[in-house]
């Protein structure tokens, strides 16, 4: 999908600020959305992970920008929970209303009125699965990346479309979260680190001025992804790296 | 006016989740003790300490240090840290010519086990958004001026592996012994938006 | 730039909302911004509507999505004002104090610290104008969309680039948006609405389930987009409309 | 509490548009009257019925309907219509076999000489996003169910170029003078967003 989480390379987001002496948590209601989603997936709202990205991917596009990470998480954990018939949205909101909440506050959820199959329980807890057929790329190998991919969730952020790069580590079999997240299935593909220099990814612009140097045009960068192989074609050609 | 005040001290998200949690409560799907369980297990137990550790061992110790760079998750498996997050390490190291930073920019992958929760910043659009598209000048603005002819590396954490940066070990610390070096190890230098 | 506003083919921004017998203004602040862009180019704070819609894009994100369409004209002239040195950030936020607003607010204007020159006055009031040059292409022609942009302002949106359509109709020399927005002059080029399938714009899934077709594969949808000469090369092979 | 309910009547970009107005006011760069006349001309003078005229006389008057289709800058100059926006107007007319809609994705242009201001989701994020990728589940959704079989057109304004739509006259209404279809066409299926 084409979503608001998917930040890389988008202009505008401002400034980073960091703080000195960070705790875990800024506030005891963070730990309670981690324990939350925990519970969530103990009682079944949601069987792996990839499905619990792809809620919060489908939250309110504000909220994503404004409630911060455990915000996120929050609207995630709530769709997700209200989708599995746990609880309704009338309840959470009731509630919220009783702990004082705005009837005009943003509220993050969006589940869907015929949410995706569960599908089966992870074969097991973690993501490597071996597979019987090999890899189709090797160490050195360029690569092209899909132009397009599925209409839920997806592991190839847009900034990494339709761009050559060069296959540098190879890791086996890894569960496919683009069928994974809607209970098609763990499908595993083989999965590639793959290395794209900056100005593949950020070419430098038609025309701009030469006064106002991009600094998409270092050269000295490169960026590195972890791909899955349905994401990728040969390419025959490209800079190597 | 104090009222309307007191009010905004809980941003709307923090008065839902609590609205969520006695919900929750109520139908016996969550337990008071498990919040207070994570928050003692990320706010003491898991932390940037584990990978201090790491890094301090890899600069004492060639092995081990070759060890870790060629397979991070076995290298790390003796030590036993809890976390989860981590199912695949990959600790890539910092050189005189090469320096390496890790984002996840499409949620916010971060190897838990070894650097604990991450940052708030680490989070937000502003880290996400700029660091594939201009890690260089992003870089000095939080205070690490990298010379043009440094190679910058971003590792964008698009599967289940887990990146930490084995940052270069300050010269006036050669000789120190491990339980010294750890202290020396920062978080940030480990994410990559730092050197020591 | 690939900011927020650059909405086209974006997941996630849910439902329209109609309403009937909607009033031109909802409130009469939502004139008074009306009238105070208008009387910010009257005083000089920006010389012409490219420069006026780069300072939109330029607002806070959360801002552009959540504001409504005069908050975001409110967000783009106190840019304006501020970095014409009309008025200062300072001064708006202590009157909105005293008007009520909350320290906490989402501000939406974001003046740049060294702002873009003004440039020159348009040459007129009208974005038309004559070329000395011929038009590169005529109607039917295929073209291929440029998949790199100023990192400023452009009329290319994000959903278009890459792309390959045909020549519709040609308009002569219109302004040129890329570069008269940032005070690098009105550079005028050749205007033309090129037409592009929607499968195009916006292809099958890679490993879409046969389940869940997306309208995208809708073979019966054209868009038409109107781009300057600069964003096109020809191309030589691509679907005919 | 009610103190509290009061305050948020006015959401924080209206508190803030007042202070700026007031700024601007106290500097001598506006003027009350300009708030007015925008009400004014923007409530009363343009509007929809401009367009609506546009359409009855091109159902009734084919040279008329050839020449609007043709060069609908030129067509239009005669009525003096004010409002601005409408540089070049092109007109696109919907067949049995063909339905148009209009869009501008990056901001949201409109062809406010004839048309009037665009409604407010017009504006918004979820019509902008939509229309291009999935016209015709947008345009079911918003109660226009297009056969398979029609074409839709989607003209996103992304120049100075305004685009209007001629509806289909509907058939009932064959015979009608041009005064009696005016009030027959609706703003939306001018954007065409609905049909008559």
């Amino acid at each position: 999908m084409d979503g608001i989480h998917d930040l890389g390379g988008k202009h505008g987001h401002g400034h980073v600020r960091q703080e000195s002496s960070e705790p875990a948590f800024h506030a005891r209601w963070e730990a309670a959305v981690f324990a939350m989603v925990n519970a969530a997936a103990a009682s079944g709202a949601f069987k792996n992970t990839d499905r619990f990205r792809h809620a919060i991917e489908r939250i309110d596009p504000v909220a994503y920008l404004s409630h911060g990470y455990y915000g996120r998480w929050l609207g995630g954990v709530e769709t997700l929970l209200v989708e599995a018939g746990l609880i309704t949205t009338d309840e959470i909101s009731r509630k919220a209303l009783e702990h004082g909440a705005d009837a005009s506050d943003l509220i993050a959820a969006r589940p869907g009125l015929v949410p995706d199959p569960q599908g089966d329980p992870p074969v097991n807890s973690m993501s490597d699965r071996s597979l019987n057929r090999p890899a189709r790329y090797k160490p050195g190998d360029l690569v092209r990346t899909a132009t397009v991919v599925q209409s839920g969730h997806t592991r190839l952020p847009a900034y990494a479309r339709g761009k050559i790069g060069q296959v540098i580590d190879v890791h086996g079999g890894w569960v496919y979260p683009d069928t994974n997240a809607h209970g098609r299935g763990e499908q595993p593909q083989h999965l590639y680190t793959v290395a794209f220099t900056g100005s593949e990814l950020f070419p430098a612009p038609i025309d701009a001025a030469d006064d106002q140097p991009e600094s998409s045009q270092d050269q000295n960068i490169r960026v590195c992804l972890d791909l899955f192989e349905p994401y990728l074609t040969p390419a025959t050609s490209g800079a190597r790296l | 006016m104090s009222n309307h005040e007191h009010e905004h001290q809980q941003p709307p998200q923090a008065i839902r989740a609590e609205a969520l949690e006695s919900l929750l409560i109520e139908k016996g799907l969550l337990t008071p003790d498990a919040i207070d369980e994570v928050i003692i297990r990320y706010g003491e137990r898991v932390g940037p300490l584990n990978g201090a550790r790491l890094v301090a061992k890899a600069w004492c110790d060639p092995v081990f240090r070759q060890q870790l760079l060629e397979d991070g998750t076995s290298a790390v498996a003796d030590f036993n840290f809890e976390g989860g997050q981590v199912e695949k390490l990959v600790v890539v190291a910092n050189t005189e010519q090469i320096h390496n930073v890790v984002v996840c920019t499409l949620c916010s992958c971060y190897p838990w086990a070894v650097l604990g929760l991450p940052p708030k910043w680490y989070k937000d659009p502003a880290y996400r958004s700029r660091i594939v598209r201009e890690p260089r000048v992003l870089l000095a603005e939080m205070g690490l001026a990298l010379a043009p002819d440094i190679e910058i590396r971003v590792w964008d954490s698009s599967a289940e592996i887990r990146y930490m940066v084995l940052p270069l070990q300050p010269g006036e610390s050669v000789g120190e012994d491990e339980a010294q070096l750890v202290e020396r190890v920062t978080r940030d230098s480990m994410i990559g938006v730092a050197v020591l």
